[in-house]
């Protein structure tokens, strides 16, 4: 019997660490048929901009429908691609410069499936849940980030 | 029958109305919900945002029917 | 000017701990013109093979070749995609099934080009680099691990 | 003059010659020195393996110049 997914929490309050990262690799050691891992982080820039530099960026999400949309879009992944695991964490709230905001991570026996799913999840995620940056500027004044 | 409806709004849509929630009149569907709003908060004439019924994106003018949940989505730029 | 860049060592004694892939991602926490990192992670399968079932693999290389070629390799990826960071370990001797013996990381401005230049590192990384790997079984009979 | 010359050898190869090193009269050209391991070691024949000279991998026959570092490469098979 195929063990049924359910809606899963992938929001984080404030940055996400490196042990956290560290937590979630050492998770998959005991599952030995895994062969490859695809990682994908998201780091806060420092970028210049007109009004001012940016020192962090804060995160706001419709909560209930980007849970539902990322559900939906693991569940495609899962059907297109044969992998082990899938775990998505993206901030919430202030996040600062250097810090990381968005946590991908997909693992299978191969590793073309993990590197193709984990791209296209990154993609999807930008295009498709309902998350927006607020980049704070070292003005005191803000602008909202824009996803080319 | 008129009765109110309850709207979210996120991001820099938030920010032009000043608040992240709002409640009116139901307009009927979401066109007239849209110029309701244009009439309201002109500052929303010149954005790019959508609407969302149920937390589902509509592409089209659709009917706005009792009980629905409203939201206003500036783009996404999560990541 | 520009930094001339010279041959590093890519070569790790046993298991690459997820403390060390933590510790990497942490170092780059200063450089606020990264927006992406991408990471792959290889890790030892427990394959049933016809001789037995896979418990380890014992890493060999013609280490001086190895880090040549690693370094041409570095070099042609740089030229190639506009990359902040790029770093490549690699196991040598024995790493258990559910460890890790492949880490890869690039770090770019923009995801695109540290996610592709991840992909090319990895699948040049193992067509180029003369690095052999003994698969240890529960038999005490080994098999040399063939790269598809 | 003939001369000595140290191979390096490797993987699965070094395993059928039982050394990872060995010595041997320059037969003078890479495709000379494959039929010289060949006569000593048979279980090389049904082996899959390539030459490096100086840690270059050759691609057709080559002749070897005293000081060339030689190794015998079975296919790679790393990460």
């Amino acid at each position: 019997m195929e063990k049924e997914r359910k809606p899963k929490n992938i929001f984080v309050q404030g940055a996400i660490s490196p042990e956290k990262i560290a937590h979630s690799i050492a998770a998959h050691q005991s599952k030995t048929d895994i062969g490859g891992h695809s990682i994908f982080l998201g780091q806060i820039r420092a970028d210049e901009k007109p009004e001012g530099k940016v020192i962090a960026i804060d995160y706001t999400a419709y909560e209930e429908m980007a849970l539902e949309k990322a559900f939906e879009i693991r569940e495609a992944i899962f059907e297109k691609y044969p992998l082990t695991c899938m775990h998505i964490y993206h901030s919430l709230g202030e996040v600062k410069v250097g810090e990381i905001c968005l946590f991908v991570f997909t693992s299978s026996k191969h590793r073309k499936a993990a590197m193709q799913a984990c791209d296209e999840l990154v993609e999807r995620i930008k295009a498709e849940l309902p998350i927006w940056g607020k980049e704070i500027l070292d003005t005191d004044n803000h602008v909202w980030k824009v996803n080319v | 029958m008129p009765h109110t409806i309850h709207i979210k709004a996120f991001g820099m849509v938030a920010e032009t109305i000043g608040s992240d929630s709002l409640e009116m009149e139901n307009p009927g569907s979401s066109e007239a919900l849209k110029q309701q709003l244009f009439k309201q908060f002109p500052g929303l004439k010149s954005m790019k945002f959508s609407l969302a019924l149920d937390k589902k994106m509509i592409q089209s003018d659709t009917d706005i029917s009792q009980g629905k949940e409203i939201a206003l989505l500036p783009p996404f730029s999560g990541g």
